[in-house]
């Protein structure tokens, strides 16, 4: 155990702490101070347990024992090796970056230190889910994150739509926690322990154990037990159809939505896959499921970023997308793909993010991007990185994105596992609709007409209607500008650099297993020749020409033709309106999940509870007794002749009964 | 010639069953609670006959002496009305004799046909229980075997004690008494309290509030003198 | 000794404050309640600290003829089960002194002598390894309940104080039977561990396991003889509450242990569907009801219920004559963790109870606006009770889910880790209804101050504690071991 | 000739002692006081009738009875004047019919 170790996670922890209980005490600017700090400490010793690791220094050992019951060992301890050491860097650098940020961003926000409180809070939570070397604290970081997700949806605790989207969030994250704590509950009850090398040493042995699961057959053990945990990633990380309470979670304020819902939290589901690769690999069931759902994400939840107009929303979608095809990897076990998407997703969506939120500012919190347009004159540092994130985005050429991307593209064309050709489809559509809507957005936002003055209140895309005097949009200040600029950087280089180290490199040797019958990374090896020539090949492929033409497509609607969206618009009015009810997953969940819980609960009240137990068995038996007493009652007159002639009579029957005897 | 006893016998059982009929049929109250006594006072002779001493003189003692002097007592305390309570008597007269002579043929028959013919040998004479003292006998029985019961019953003695003064003890609210507890207890803050009062003041605007508090203060310290 | 001064010490302490009370000058009785309640739990804490974890057995046993002609004794011990309910039973002693500090105007003495007595009565139970004594002490415990609920109560306290009374009253009448019928057994011995060793054939073992069954069910509550909580606790005042769900219920559930099980083990062993079944049944079922309630007392109470129905679901965890370590382990936990969770909901409740006079939902909204670190306290507690990891509401859910998962029956555990979700549903929809949004009325907004320096640190105690545990619950686990394992061998073998 | 009493003559008398109380408290349905008495003589009765036994049947248990149920007696009798004297004092009556406040 290194000190360094213990440093990465809990730095940010006492930032969280001081600037949480002394947040009035220590002032706006003790608080950004302590908790910048922490992350920048927890980053600096990131980096240098990654040059150990570099050395070839891993670690996987118990920090101390949580607890021990009936013979099986819970302990809380740290795995240190290349996968984590990958995650603790993105971590710590995307949440420093967000630190920085949000001393402009909340600037004039009275919930200042509370905010900055929560965000060190989950820097320190996800470390601790990434650095784990067991399924309890993994657990442990994984509601941790999702608790510190509920906070921050919910930070503006006043809007009413925040604190809905908190509490959906959370809910939505529980059922998929249920099913990862029923696959924990498999690894623990066939191997004994939760150590994940125990777990994958012992797993061999026992995946192909039939588990008695009722209606849902024996399946063999690595089956159930993989489906259950990724049920759990399905959470976590908003795959379909547990992807609702993503979009919504953009209620809370950007930089959040840049950490938590773009770059670190949502990927955790993926970390948590690539991690359990050993499993994962066991089960060819398990790997379809994973496929089949991450392709489903990827191509369906592009589709509604197409008709969002929040800016913020946009980029949500396209987050959903983009973890699809991070499941898409997995899924084909291109796990060093996924990882790799992983990284450079959350440096470019991070990045387009924070600059979202820049146009945030700059647009005095508008977040209709009906209302903007052309604001590239004014945000000039703002607009380059959003171009650059953008770019990345759709994966043009050279730009990290275009690495990570490609290779799942490549990957799933390898793949030979059942629904590999669905998966195929839909990850060539999501680039063309990735590119459409990427740069739908970008148009509206950052070129054509002006139209920040329009009136906010007016429903329908009319842009020669309405002239509000809203305010000239301006440039953000630096804390705001340098983490995009700091953020754009590895966009742009961070596939170049590492596509060859990472995915086709020996980076997650023995840390990620693949099994030789669908190793698609490994198919695709040998037609790797180098960044530059990867490069090179891409322009001649299908994937850019589907890319250029959604950005061709979104060029010609919203410069070149900016009329012709709301023509189609009411043209396709059935099918936008299933978009725009998110394909009625919502209504379904309100209507189903939500309203029947409660009708259920009303009725269990209402009938169970008050009527049948309480009415008839606990009132019902004080009142029968009490109605037999009031019978009783009357022969209680009162009179002492009564009972006396009661008692003659009583005397009489038995005498009576004397005599004939 | 009858013996003595059996004379006595027949003597004192008229004499008591007389004396119960009076009890339930006279009109005055004093005279049916003379006539219990009456009762008891044969009855107590009977049982000598079957050589209960103890009890028999007990029965008197305590009895006649004790409970029947409080049956007394209490009908001459009460100024009971008592034509009022015997206006339905000879109403009521019908059904008590019927149930009576009821009652009192089946007894007969019983003890004629079903009783006497089973325990004719063990009812012929007085079987002598002990030699010597009834009461001696009767103690011992009583203090030995019996002890349990015997404080039992004390108890019950006392709680009757207890109960019936209870009972009748009247709290006459009229009365004047003193609690030397309280007045011991009493400090002087409880009954004096000093007032500051503000001294009148010339202006005329606050005249009107001035003598409002001290009226509102003597009423308070009236009534906690009065307390 | 110290069980002795365990149960005298709080017994003595209320005696004293209900003599040496007055009405009048509230301030001394509530530092001599505040005293005796810290020294009752002061001498409770060597029981943790000379505790021999290396033994299954008794341990500070204490046993001198009590009632030679019956051979009932006077017979303290403890082990790896019960001791800690020694300890939280003290602890929380001090937590309903502390809460009722100032709120309690109407006599405060009698008030706080009820529970300090009360406290010594619980020890007593928890304590006690004579049948009868524990009897004792068990009955004389709903006194003080009854009279807390019955004086200090809201509005439709009788009805709530009657019905708790006779709910309880039903069931440990069938236990005195029980343990009547078991004297007889052994031959003329009340001790329980006699009771262990004698054998049974199967019709005695299934009545008796009704008789003690109903006796602890109704304490536990388990469904379907839950419905006096709920009204128990709408009534109780905060103390009561705080009591009731802390305490009182963790000895049904402790009853399960020290006497079903281990007196009759083929009939627990025969009949652990049934009462997994219910278990399950209280975990979801309640879980629904919990989620639709108006009044914020009534929704914990519910939550109550929920909970415990881990416990008893852990305990019967049972695969062919084995049961479960682990699910044993987190039934403990999971009540212990209840004592703290639980107390500090009901604390919170008080609090906002004290300031607006409602327990409604609808009656607030927006609390957080106005107290902002009362509203950072209960955000901690509702996780816990929603099972958040980190918090000791975790590690009983946690467990027992895994045991069950372990013991092959995913579909129970499946049914539990419902739990999971509903937990979560009910706590934070009622923590988004009163503590977020905007200000709900003006009421909220005038006469609620954020929380006082005693509120403050009484809540902060219980946040330490259930943080504490929840980060490190291994000392709590390292005492039951031997314990609980002597205990499943035990059941293991037939007793016929 | 009068015939030897014999355990049977007591019982005789002490059933018709029965009766006569028996028939008092039915003709005397409104009077407490005389109520009362007719129970006395009820007791009074049964006693004679456990020490008729206890004599002829040699057996001093009878006696003992007899002596606790004076005990019991006496200390109803008190107690039931004891309510009289209350009654009287608050409804100026013994009439047992006015006594309906307890009836629901």
């Amino acid at each position: 155990m290194k000190l360094s170790y213990l440093i990465v996670p809990f730095a940010p922890l006492v930032g969280a702490i001081l600037a949480g209980l002394w947040g009035r005490q220590i002032g706006r600017k003790g608080a950004h101070t302590v908790t910048i700090l922490g992350v920048l400490i927890s980053f600096i010793a990131s980096c240098v347990v990654f040059a150990d690791v570099l050395a070839g220094n891993t670690f996987n050992g118990p920090l101390y024992t949580w607890m021990v019951s009936g013979g099986v060992k819970f302990e809380v301890g740290f795995l240190i090796d290349t996968l984590t050491v990958t995650m603790m860097l993105v971590v710590t650098s995307v949440s420093l970056m967000v630190h920085i940020y949000t001393i402009g961003y909340m600037e004039e926000d009275p919930g200042y230190q509370r905010f900055f409180s929560y965000i060190s809070l989950f820097t320190f939570s996800m470390l601790m889910l990434v650095m784990s070397n067991n399924f309890l604290q993994l657990f442990f970081g994984w509601e941790a994150v999702g608790l510190v997700s509920y906070l921050l949806i919910g930070f503006w605790y006043t809007r009413p739509t925040a604190i809905f989207a908190n509490m959906k969030a959370f809910l939505v994250n529980r059922v998929g926690d249920l099913g990862f704590l029923l696959g924990i509950g498999l690894v623990l009850a066939y191997t004994g322990s939760l150590d994940y090398k125990t777990v994958f040493e012992k797993a061999p042995a026992l995946k192909d154990i039939a588990v008695a699961m009722g209606p849902f057959g024996t399946p063999a053990w690595a089956t159930a037990t993989c489906i259950l945990l990724f049920i759990g990633a399905m959470g976590k990380s908003a795959q379909v159809p547990l992807h609702v309470w993503l979009p919504d979670s953009m209620e809370g304020p950007t930089p959040i939505s840049a950490l938590i819902h773009a770059a670190t939290m949502v990927t955790a589901g993926i970390f948590m896959v690539s991690r359990m690769s050993p499993l994962f690999e066991m089960s060819e069931t398990a790997l379809s499921f994973v496929l089949i759902i991450g392709a489903t994400t990827a191509l369906f939840m592009g589709f509604l970023g197409i008709i969002q107009y929040d800016i913020k929303r946009v980029v949500a979608y396209s987050t959903l997308s983009q973890l699809g095809y991070m499941t898409v990897a997995l899924g084909v076990s291109a796990y060093s793909a996924a990882m790799f998407h992983l990284v450079t997703h959350a440096f470019f969506k991070a990045l387009l993010f924070l600059a979202a939120g820049s146009v945030i500012i700059g647009m005095h919190h508008n977040q209709d991007i009906r209302y903007m347009g052309g604001i590239r004159k004014y945000m000039k540092i703002t607009w380059l990185t959003s171009l650059v994130g953008s770019l990345a985005l759709i994966g043009f050429p050279l730009l990290s994105g275009f690495y990570s991307k490609d290779t799942i593209i490549e990957a799933v064309h390898q793949s030979k596992i059942a629904g590999h050709g669905y998966a195929n489809f839909a990850v060539l559509c999501g680039v063309f609709v990735t590119a459409f809507y990427s740069f739908r957005m970008y148009f509206l936002v950052f070129h054509g007409k002006e139209r920040y003055d329009e009136a906010p209140h007016d429903e329908h895309h009319h842009d020669d209607h309405g002239h509000g005097h809203g305010a000239k949009p301006h440039e953000s200040p630096w804390v705001v500008t340098l983490p995009l600029v700091l953020l754009a950087i590895p966009s742009l280089m961070l596939g170049f650099w590492g596509i060859d180290k990472v995915v086709y490199g020996d980076w997650f040797k023995g840390v990620l297993v693949v099994d030789s019958s669908h190793d698609t990374i490994g198919a695709l090896k040998p037609l790797f020749h180098g960044p530059l020539g990867m490069a090179i090949h891409g322009l001649s492929t299908l994937p850019l020409a589907l890319a250029l033409a959604g950005v061709a497509l979104a060029y010609y609607l919203y410069v070149v033709n900016p009329a012709l969206p709301a023509k189609l618009r009411r043209q396709f009015s059935g099918l936008v309106k299933v978009l725009e009810e998110k394909y009625y997953f919502d209504r379904f969940n309100e209507f189903f999940f939500a309203g029947g819980a409660r009708k259920l609960g009303e009725g269990l009240f209402r009938f169970g509870d008050r009527a049948v137990i309480d009415g008839a068995l606990v009132n019902g038996s004080a009142k029968s007794i009490g109605a037999v007493a009031g019978l009783m009652r009357h022969l209680q007159t009162g009179y002492i002749y009564h009972y006396a002639f009661v008692m003659v009579a009583g005397v009489l029957a038995f005498m009576t009964w004397l005599l004939l005897r | 010639m009858p013996e003595l006893s059996t004379v006595v016998f027949y003597v004192f059982s008229a004499i008591m069953l007389l004396a119960a009929t009076r009890v339930i049929s006279v009109k005055n109250p004093v005279h049916a609670a003379l006539f219990l006594v009456l009762a008891f006072f044969s009855a107590s002779a009977l049982w000598m006959l079957l050589k209960a001493e103890f009890l028999a003189i007990a029965l008197v003692l305590v009895y006649v002496g004790a409970v029947m002097v409080l049956f007394l007592f209490v009908v001459m305390m009460l100024d009971v009305n008592v034509e009022e309570l015997r206006k339905q008597f000879r109403s009521y007269l019908p059904v008590g004799l019927l149930v009576g002579t009821a009652v009192l043929i089946e007894m007969a028959l019983v003890l004629a046909l079903a009783f006497g013919k089973k325990s004719s040998a063990a009812g012929e004479t007085v079987a002598v229980v002990v030699d010597g003292s009834n009461t001696k006998a009767l103690g011992i029985e009583l203090f030995t075997k019996y002890i349990f019961a015997v404080e039992v019953a004390g108890v019950l003695l006392l709680v009757a004690i207890v109960a019936a003064i209870a009972l009748t003890l009247r709290d006459r609210r009229e009365t004047r008494y003193q609690n030397p507890g309280e007045q011991v207890l009493i400090r002087a803050r409880d009954r004096v309290r000093v007032l500051k009062i503000a001294s009148e003041k010339p202006t005329p605007a606050e005249t009107p509030a001035a003598p409002a508090e001290p009226a509102a203060a003597a009423a308070a310290s009236a009534a906690e003198v009065k307390k | 000794m110290l069980l002795s001064l365990s149960i005298w010490v709080p017994i003595v302490g209320g005696l004293a404050v209900l003599t040496t009370g007055n009405d009048k000058t509230p301030t001394m009785t509530r530092w001599l309640a505040l005293f005796a309640a810290v020294a009752g739990f002061l001498v409770t804490i060597p029981l943790y600290t000379g505790f021999d974890s290396s033994t299954a057995a008794l341990q500070f046993v204490e046993n001198v003829a009590w009632i030679d002609r019956y051979k009932i004794r006077y017979f303290l011990g403890v082990d790896g089960i019960s001791m800690w309910f020694v300890l939280l039973n003290s602890f929380t002693t001090i937590l309903v002194v502390i809460a009722g500090w100032v709120v309690i105007e109407k006599q405060p003495a009698q008030y706080f002598a009820a529970f300090l007595i009360m406290s010594g009565l619980i020890n007593g139970s928890f304590a006690a390894a004579d049948a009868v004594l524990f009897y004792v002490f068990f009955e004389a415990m709903l006194i003080p309940m009854y009279l807390i609920i019955g004086i200090w109560g809201g509005p439709n306290r009788l009805y709530a104080a009657i019905k708790f009374f006779l709910y309880t009253l039903l069931g440990s009448l069938l236990m005195l039977v029980a343990l009547l019928y078991l004297y007889n057994v052994t031959g003329g011995s009340f001790t329980i561990t006699d009771f262990h060793k004698v054998p049974l054939a199967r019709t005695p073992q299934l009545l008796l396991f009704f008789a003690f069954f109903m006796a602890f069910a109704v304490k536990v509550p388990m469904w379907p003889v839950h419905t006096w909580l709920p009204d128990a606790h709408v009534e109780a005042p905060t103390g009561g509450s705080v009591v009731l769900a802390a305490i009182t219920l963790k000895l049904g559930a402790y009853g399960f242990l020290r006497f079903i099980l281990p007196i009759v083990p083929d009939a627990s062993r025969e009949l652990a569907p049934f009462v997994v079944a219910i278990s399950l049944i209280a975990i979801v079922y309640i879980g629904f009801v919990a989620l639709v309630q108006t009044d914020m007392k009534k929704l914990v109470a519910y939550s109550s219920i929920s909970h415990m129905g881990f416990v008893t679901l852990g305990f019967f965890l049972f695969v062919g004559p084995q049961g479960s370590a682990l699910g044993i382990e987190g039934g403990l936990m999971q009540m212990i963790s209840h004592g703290f969770v639980s107390a500090a909901m009901f604390l919170c409740i008080g609090v906002m109870y004290d300031r607006l006079h409602s327990r409604n939902i609808a009656d607030y909204g927006g609390v957080a606006n106005v107290m902002p670190k009362f509203a950072a306290l209960m955000m901690l507690f509702g996780m816990a009770n929603a099972g958040l990891p980190g918090t000791s509401g975790f590690i009983g859910e946690f467990t027992v889910t895994l045991a069950a998962v372990k013991q092959g029956m995913f579909w129970t555990a499946a049914c539990a880790g419902l739990a999971l979700i509903l937990g979560a549903a009910y706590t934070l929809w009622m923590y988004k209804r009163v503590v977020f949004g905007s200000i709900g009325n003006d009421h909220v907004r005038n006469d609620m101050p954020d929380l006082s320096r005693r509120e403050f640190w009484m809540l902060m105690l219980v946040a330490a504690c259930v943080l504490g545990m929840g980060l490190y619950p291994a000392p709590f686990t390292e005492v039951m071991h031997k314990s609980v394992d002597a205990l499943i061998a035990h059941v293991a073998q037939s007793k016929f | 000739m009068l015939p030897v009493p014999t355990l049977n003559s007591y019982l005789f008398v002490a059933a018709a002692l029965f009766t006569i109380s028996v028939i008092g408290i039915f003709i005397n349905r409104r009077n407490v006081i005389i109520l009362l008495m007719a129970i006395e003589l009820m007791l009074l009765a049964v006693n004679l009738n456990f020490i008729a036994f206890s004599s002829y049947l040699g057996d001093l248990s009878g006696q003992v009875f007899v002596f606790f149920i004076l005990t019991v007696a006496a200390a109803e009798s008190a107690i039931g004047l004891a309510i009289l004297v209350v009654l009287f004092r608050n409804v100026r009556s013994i009439d047992v019919e006015q006594i309906g406040t307890l009836k629901g």
